[in-house]
């Protein structure tokens, strides 16, 4: 009897209430010669709901809390054979137990473990057909009240329908959830940094050297938190994706929108779209191994010292997977533009050119300056990219020829590197991850403010 | 054949001296659809020409075609002969961006630029080069509002912008932007459908002034309106020109069945 | 949960050996393949002591001997017993881009050159000679050595290479001028802090735990040193040449197999991993992968760890090492 | 109405409006041309893109095989007899030492070398994953236990990429990874014709491995599996409720706009974001199995579900208002004209976006760094609760080694994970455009 | 008071049985627009009634507000009081759904649904569960299909898409959907706006059959189509019902000025 088999019981409850209670309701309709309120196969769905959803409930509980309450007896029992004293203890013996029931593995030799094993095994069968009696037994209620209050005067369908909106309604706040999700875990950790380093220090420092020591005895370095400098790497690579991507993705739109035949828009629109599905550790590897190496070659060709991890290089592939993202948040910029403004201007002879630059891109640039914001948004945000083509080091420069690091960079060091909960090194990437989301959520923020206004100028 | 007798032969000069435009045998094609069949119409410099019929019957598509407009449908192939004094409008060697300057348009639906009502009307004194100073620009940008009867109402918020206006006045600094590069014909595309009665009323009478300073063809669903306006009405069903004549004479005594019908409401 | 893979967290040095006995071990068929981390080996001691139970990874490994410290957290958090294996030695290099100059250094010239705090020059060192590291080129610290700028890259304070580096090469270098000796006896804590720690103006350039990247920015920017073990070495001496090394004067050895093993390379240091005893009969497999480790066919003087740039303890000491991993003989730091 | 004042007639033929007639022309064939390079530049960024990947891409999916003679001498199989049970022949084969029979085979095939030295060397030329061969040979052949065997084996990754010419021979003996011997060694297999490059098909079932010419994609791929597998449990059903909900039934009120701004930010909340949530939340919080396909896809579910909410929102909103009418007017519920007409005229449209979702996810690689799926991992995952990478997060981890046949096999993995990406794409960009016009 | 003849007590009586819906101070609001200003009207059992006016004057609103279709607009906001057979159908315990299907509804763009053609006409009768086995079921499409004039058309294509037929029959097909829940009441909103002249005059048709059986409401922008189809006329401007009367009278007498400028093309 596994959860999946008492889920499919559940089901299969369900389905006969829906059978029976639309019967009844069939019949009823039939006797009475009198016209039920609503359909009887929405009797049927309220029944099959009210079977279901108490059922899915106790399955749910016994989910949860079924192997914190089996572990807790099983130790309980054997510790009448060995001496438990920890709650570490405890777990480990928990393992073993599960690892002879799960493997029946030969290695182990202690007798105890063994039968906890059986017993564990008896009283986790017990617990499911517990489970399976109760959700049985409250769907069998669920269908017994759908069966009773199935009759002319019943609203069924308006019931049934009120069950699934607040589904529906659940289901959309999800994302109220995610956002809170994403609040606190950021503002915790981030609380707990700003103890060890003042906010003011983090928010204004030039110096970004987080590895600190871990134990008392070793020598490291002091360990400073001033993030000014990933700030400044952050903003100079993503001025630099923008230099390459906002000429490029808008002409790109403008061209397919005003000028490319339909045969060529069939070709490109695709083009753009794959770059756009290009994963970004795609670009990242694509920088390290073609771009970087190929910028400092010509570097040494021409006598200018750039860095193996420039931020001209990281900056560019950056630009590049940006450009499908701006071409096509202005494109639909530009086609929002009614026609009639393209008439008017057209009838008063006006050269294509003229009409774009002078009439169309004035009468998009709000969509467009939203098209860029979210575009910057996302370059601030980019971290494959970085991670593999731009530098480790805090470097805080104006020369795009150099190394520099970013935000995200910094946080995929310092998790992926050393994991422990309480150092200020671990928990700096928390609260770069705040700066991030607080950064980005503004520039969202703007641009949909200015994506709304130029949606209101034509709606 | 006969001689012609002077006051005739005047008559035909005096014409052939007012007609702007002529149209010989045009045929428009949309892809496959064939919504301008063989019409011929001249328009008069001293005339408002009225354009009515039913809807889709290809009103629209003849008066795109006198400035060709139709050249930004892609699917659009034009065939016959439109002259302009005397030169025809689709020769290779004409440039359109200068035959639109010369023959205006009004849309349906007001269409300012969002700019500034100054920047509206000057928008194509400006890419033509028409005004060499500043001063030059204002003075264009006046007289234009002042013939579209707009300059009194707007004159003390040039800078606000076109879109700002109500309908009417919108319709108007469109007629006033297509003024402003001097053209010699003015196309309107049902100009008041999207209006109230009251600019509708102001509208008509800005057309009504206009009259003999430009040769003026007009789109219009409203009979009454044509009516109203017009000294030359043109009725189109199904692509082809039914019937033209003295705007007086159709609305009175029309010729043909069809137009009758349709100016009785017996369909449309 | 239950766990039927062992976890194994910790050195970056000691990650492609380990990752390799994994390999082996999961071809051998009868468990599942251990999961490897590289968490550095600082981090996979704390991570390794934070606690005893599946949560917690049930290996460390380590490129320099567990501390008292570490010893001490572990038991604060119940991880009391604990065995210890040595698996082999590794050599710390400092190397550069072949085609650069190949440098001969001293440990003193390394202390001077990167010391955070050196004597004064002219003096024996000792807390009243000391100044901040004054040294911007290779030459002004000896002049054979070139013209170069001090700039060496190397792993950050959580790697044990960067620990061993601290020790082996730095204290060395330090403890060569008289004064510091002296301190030493002094004020053992003081020395420790003066002798170990390194400069942070920009000529020590921390890189990641990830030692590969080193090797491919000592291509990028040949002027630039950078530390790491012989194993990364080995595997790209087609690309970096290691500098040669003398612990007094200029009996300058090269970091080669040969010397590391017997010693002649100064800068050489033992890899170990730890084993949580609790965790093994819990979790399947850990006496197989230690046995694993500990056979011929992986650690041996022809064993497939060689292959892989690890330089082999000496028989003698294997053989112990091997039955005391059998038995798990509790760590005892002496 | 007065008009007193006239605009002077424009004299179209006065020079100095011909000539700026002429550079009006001017000006807009060279904007035309700007665009037109604006989107040659972007195709061509493509090209180099995918050209570069794809030329050490397909050399990746081929490795060096060397033929040996390999003798299974029956000692090395504890001496088991052709009649023993099954059970023996099974613990014979599994505890034989196949390294040293690969060693054996080479030694044989070069009888002069004695130095120890070059006997490493020369074991060496042989990939350890030969081993696995090896043993999975003998246990599908019991039977050639006591024979000797001519095979192909698989060559290791620096006699790998001597043959396929990244290794150039021609530089000094010290520049080079494969030593002079090891030429000699190569020049005479190559006499023999004992040496070829094949297809190595094993890239396609094995695991992750140490050794570049031995590992596989098989782990990724399953991984990426299982991970979109719960992701798109989790986002489509969700997304498609949450978009219904609000286009269909929510209230105008504080409560939908407060839950719309939302779901439009989360739409741009950086990926790895939802990285720091994950270890907040599933690791830290409800104490989920680091490295799990399972956590990676919550985490993946929550990052696309806005994507797939907004998508199908414009999908919902893009059945036309005629059709809702018709609905409500023959008395129609609001939840029946949602679910009977509404959503399934949305649906190419919510499919699409659903794709485009997917193949956002299927590309993510920051957020499954932060919950752990960057490991070692060698055991191809056979649920979401294994320890599993996945495609794009192996991408990154083999990128990032250094031996020089990564980079062919990083290639390959791209090739793979674009492929998957672009036949998702086509599959939208087909939905697409077949149910575009439909009224 | 006098005391009432016979006649006139049996004429009030007739009048009383035959009126189907009654409206009383009828105001309707979108957020702030006072769309409906104060209407009462009725609508007979046995009689088509027309709403003529300009555009936007409000008879789509006031149409949408007899079967109340205006509670899917949020912001739209009822207040009067409307009776079908003399119950108020704004009543908190008045089921919509049943509502909707006693009084139906006719689009002015034809909207069949993109399903089969038999399963347009049979989805009403399906949610309202009005067909026990499916013989039921066909036997209400062909009824349906037939009183709509379009059976002969469909019957060998009964699968093929709604959405395949012309617009003419599309709006047939949606007349017969709307029959097929049997009805009281039947609401067209402009149904032949969208059709050519040959489809209209077949609609026209089919209305004049359907007049008797069900209570018809027509809103129409053609005069000629109210003159000729309806019995009752009503018109409405800027929100205000401003006449209704027999049709006859109307056209011919108007009381009104507005009404005469109206339908003499004055305005609109
Ligand atoms: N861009 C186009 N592409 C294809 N067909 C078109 C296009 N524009 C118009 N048509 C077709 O050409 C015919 C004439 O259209 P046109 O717009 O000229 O009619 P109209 O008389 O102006 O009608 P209305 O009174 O509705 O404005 C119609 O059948 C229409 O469908
Ligand atoms: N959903 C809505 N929200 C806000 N205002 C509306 C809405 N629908 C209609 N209105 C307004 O209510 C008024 C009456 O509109 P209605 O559609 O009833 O006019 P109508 O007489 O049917 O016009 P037409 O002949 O153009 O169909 C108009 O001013 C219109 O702008
Ligand atoms: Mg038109
Ligand atoms: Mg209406």
């Amino acid at each position: 009897m596994t959860p999946s088999s008492i889920f499919m019981f559940i089901i299969l409850l369900a389905s006969i209430a829906f059978i029976v209670v639309h019967q009844r309701s069939l019949a009823i309709s039939k006797n009475k010669r009198q016209k039920l309120h609503s359909l009887p196969r929405h009797y049927g769905y309220f029944a099959a709901t009210c079977a279901l959803l108490p059922g899915i409930f106790v399955l749910a509980i016994w989910l949860v809390f079924s192997s914190s309450t089996l572990d807790g007896i099983i130790i309980n029992q054997l510790s009448t054979h060995m001496t438990i004293e920890t709650d570490v203890q405890a777990q480990l013996l928990i393992n073993r137990v599960k690892m002879v029931m799960d493997t029946a593995t030969q290695l182990e030799t202690d007798p105890n473990v063994i039968a906890a094993a059986s017993e564990y095994l008896r009283l986790e069968g017990m617990g499911r057909y517990a489970t399976l009696f109760f959700a049985l037994g409250l769907g069998c209620l669920g269908m017994g009240y759908a069966y009773l209050k199935t009759g002319v005067e019943f609203r069924a369908r308006n019931k049934f329908e009120k069950i699934l909106m607040i589904i529906l309604a659940f289901c959309s706040g999800i994302a109220i959830f995610t956002t809170l999700g994403i609040v606190l875990s950021l503002l915790f950790e981030s609380i707990r940094f700003f103890k060890e380093v003042p906010l003011y220090d983090f928010l204004t420092g030039l110096q970004w050297s987080p590895q600190t020591a871990l134990r008392g005895d070793q020598v490291a370095s002091s360990g400073s938190f001033g993030a000014v400098p990933l700030f400044a790497g952050t903003l100079m690579i993503s001025l630099i994706a923008m230099t390459v991507a906002v000429p490029v993705g808008l002409l790109a739109a403008i061209y397919m929108t005003q000028y490319a035949s339909k045969r060529l828009r069939k070709i490109t629109k695709p083009i753009l779209e794959i770059l756009a599905g290009v994963p970004t550790v795609v670009y990242g590897f694509f920088a390290a191994l073609v771009i970087a190496p190929a910028f400092k070659d010509f570097g040494d060709l021409i006598g200018l010292p750039i860095d193996s991890h420039s931020a001209l290089a990281a900056g560019f592939v950056m630009g590049i997977m940006i450009i499908p993202f701006i071409s096509s948040l202005s494109d639909d910029a530009i086609t929002a533009v009614p026609q009639s403004l393209k008439d008017g201007s057209m009838a008063l002879g006006a050269t294509k050119s003229e009409t774009i630059k002078k009439v169309i891109i004035p009468a998009a640039l709000p969509g467009i300056i939203g098209a860029i914001l979210l575009a910057v948004s996302r370059a601030i945000g980019e971290t494959m990219i970085v991670v593999m083509a731009a530098g480790m080091q805090a470097n805080l420069t104006a020369n795009p020829m150099e190394s520099v690091t970013t935000v995200t960079v910094q946080i995929v060091k310092l998790l992926t590197g050393d994991q422990e909960f309480d150092s200020a090194k671990t928990l700096s990437a928390f609260a770069l991850g705040l700066v991030l989301f607080v950064a980005t959520l503004f520039l969202n923020i703007l641009a949909q403010r200015t994506v709304r206004k130029y949606r209101e100028a034509y709606d | 054949m006969n001689a012609l007798n002077p006051t005739e032969v005047k008559n035909m000069l005096d014409l052939e001296k007012n007609t702007k435009m002529t149209v010989e045998g045009l045929n428009v094609f949309y892809g496959d659809t064939h919504a301008v069949k063989d019409v011929s119409l001249n328009l008069r410099k001293d005339e408002v020409t009225a354009l009515i019929g039913p809807s889709g019957c290809g009103k629209s598509t003849f008066l795109r075609c006198l400035n060709r407009m139709n050249d930004t449908v892609d699917s659009c192939r034009v065939e016959g002969m439109i002259k302009l004094d005397g030169q025809n409008i689709y020769d290779k060697n004409i440039d359109v961006v200068q035959l639109r300057a010369r023959v205006g348009m009004v849309f349906q639906k007001p269409n300012p630029f969002p700019k500034s009502i100054y920047d509206n009307v000057a928008y194509g004194p400006r890419i033509h080069g028409l005004a060499e100073t500043s001063a030059d620009l204002d003075e264009i940008v006046a007289t234009s509002l002042e013939k579209a009867g707009l300059w009194v109402e707007v004159k003390d918020r040039l800078e606000s912008s076109g879109t700002s206006l109500s309908g009417g006045q919108q319709q108007r600094l469109c007629i006033a932007r297509a003024i402003a590069v001097s053209p010699e014909v003015i196309l309107m595309d049902e100009p008041c459908s999207a209006l109230d009665p009251i600019a509708t009323a102001k509208v008509e009478q800005l057309i009504e002034t206009l009259r003999g300073k430009y040769a003026i063809a007009i789109v219009t669903h409203s009979m009454q309106q044509a009516a109203r306006i017009s000294q030359k009405t043109a009725f189109f069903h199904m692509g082809t020109l039914i019937e033209q004549g003295e705007t007086s004479a159709i609305f009175t005594a029309p010729a043909e069945e069809k137009t009758r019908d349709y100016i009785t409401g017996r369909f449309g | 949960q239950t766990r039927d893979q062992i976890r194994i967290v910790g050195s970056s040095t000691v990650f492609p050996f380990a990752t390799a006995v994994a390999e082996e071990f999961g071809r051998s068929g009868s468990f599942k393949t251990p999961i490897v981390e590289s968490t550095g080996s600082g981090g996979g001691l704390k991570l390794f002591c934070s606690g005893v139970g599946l949560s917690h990874p049930d290996i460390t490994n380590a490129s320099r001997r567990i501390k008292s410290t570490e010893v001490a957290l572990c038991a604060k958090n119940g991880v009391t017993d604990v065995t210890e294996v040595k698996i082999g030695f590794d050599g710390i290099v400092l190397a550069n881009a072949k085609g650069a100059h190949q440098f001969k250094l001293s440990l003193k010239d390394i202390y001077l050159a990167l010391a955070k705090e050196v004597p004064a020059p002219g003096t024996q060192g000792g807390t009243s000679n000391l100044i901040a590291n004054p040294y911007i080129t290779w030459d002004q610290i000896n002049a054979e050595l070139p013209n170069v700028k001090i700039k060496v890259m190397g792993p950050p304070p959580t790697s044990g290479t960067r620990d061993a580096f601290n020790e082996l090469a730095i204290e060395a270098g330090c403890k060569a001028f008289a004064g510091n000796a002296a301190l030493k006896k002094s004020d053992k804590a003081l020395y420790k802090q003066k002798c170990r720690s390194i400069r942070e103006d920009g000529a020590y350039v921390e890189e990641g735990e990830n030692d590969n990247l080193i090797v491919q920015k000592l291509q990028a920017d040949t002027d630039v040193l950078g530390v790491f073990g012989f194993s990364f070495l080995d595997q790209n001496s087609d690309s970096v040449q290691g500098s040669l090394i003398a612990k007094k004067g200029t009996d300058f050895k090269e970091p080669t197999f040969e010397n590391i093993s017997s010693g002649a390379y100064p800068v050489s240091r033992s890899l170990f991993f730890y084993v949580k005893k609790k965790h093994v009969g819990v979790v399947p497999g850990i006496a197989e992968y230690l046995a694993a480790f500990t056979n011929e066919d992986a650690w041996g003087d022809e064993g497939y760890l060689t292959d892989r740039g690890l330089i082999p303890l000496p028989e003698s000491e294997r053989r112990v090492i091997a039955k005391n991993t059998k038995m798990l003989v509790n760590l005892s730091l002496k | 109405m007065n008009i007193d004042r006239d605009l002077k007639p424009t004299d179209w033929t006065d020079p100095k409006i011909v000539a700026r007639i002429k550079s009006r022309y001017n000006k807009e064939r060279r904007f035309k041309i700007y665009g037109f390079s604006a989107m040659a530049a972007a195709s061509i960024f493509l090209f180099v893109l995918i050209g570069t990947i794809g030329a050490n891409g397909i050399s990746g999916l081929f490795q060096t095989y060397i033929k040996l003679d390999v003798t299974f001498e029956q000692s090395r199989f504890n001496n088991i007899s052709q009649s023993a049970s099954n059970e023996e022949i099974t613990s014979a084969v599994q505890t034989a030492s196949y390294r040293t029979l690969l060693r054996n085979a080479v030694y044989a095939k070069f009888p002069d070398v004695k130095n120890r030295r070059d006997k490493r060397r020369l074991a060496a030329l042989i990939s350890p994953g030969a081993r696995t061969k090896l043993k999975e040979y003998v246990q599908d052949n019991p039977s050639v236990i006591g024979t000797t065997q001519t095979l192909w084996l698989l060559a290791s990754d620096d006699i790998d990429q001597l043959q396929k010419g990244a290794i150039d021979a021609a530089k000094p003996e010290s520049d080079r990874r494969v030593k002079d011997i090891e030429l000699t060694w190569v020049a005479q297999l190559e006499k023999e014709k004992a040496i070829q490059i094949q297809f190595h098909k094993d890239f396609f079932t094995n695991g992750d491995s140490r050794d570049p010419e031995n590992v596989g994609i098989l782990g990724a791929v399953m991984g990426t599996i299982f991970t979109l597998t719960v992701t798109l449990l989790l986002a489509f059903p969700v997304g498609l409720f949450a978009a219904i909900y609000l286009e269909e039934f929510a209230p105008q009120n504080k409560f939908t706009d407060f839950i719309e701004i939302n779901i439009n930010n989360l739409a741009a909340v950086p990926s790895i974001v939802f990285g720091l949530l994950g270890l907040a939340v599933f690791l830290g919080t409800f104490n989920l199995p680091r490295s799990a396909p399972l956590v990676g896809g919550l985490t993946l579910a929550l990052m696309t579900l806005p994507t797939i909410i907004i998508s199908s929102r414009a999908a919902i909103k893009a059945v036309p208002p005629s059709i809702r009418d018709a609905a409500f007017g023959l008395g129609a519920s609001r939840a029946q004209v949602v679910f009977h007409h509404v959503v399934p005229l949305a649906m190419p449209g919510i499919l699409t976006g659903t794709i485009i979702g997917m193949a956002q996810a299927l590309g993510e690689t920051a957020p499954l760094l932060m919950i752990g799926m960057v490991a070692f991992i060698v055991d191809i995952p056979g649920s979401a609760m294994d320890a599993a990478t996945a495609l794009p997060v192996q991408v990154f981890i083999w990128a990032n080694s250094p031996e020089r046949l990564f980079i062919e096999k990083t290639s390959a993995a791209i090739l793979i994970l674009l492929l998957f990406l672009i036949s998702m794409n086509a599959v939208a960009i087909w939905l697409r455009n077949k149910f575009e016009k439909q009224w």
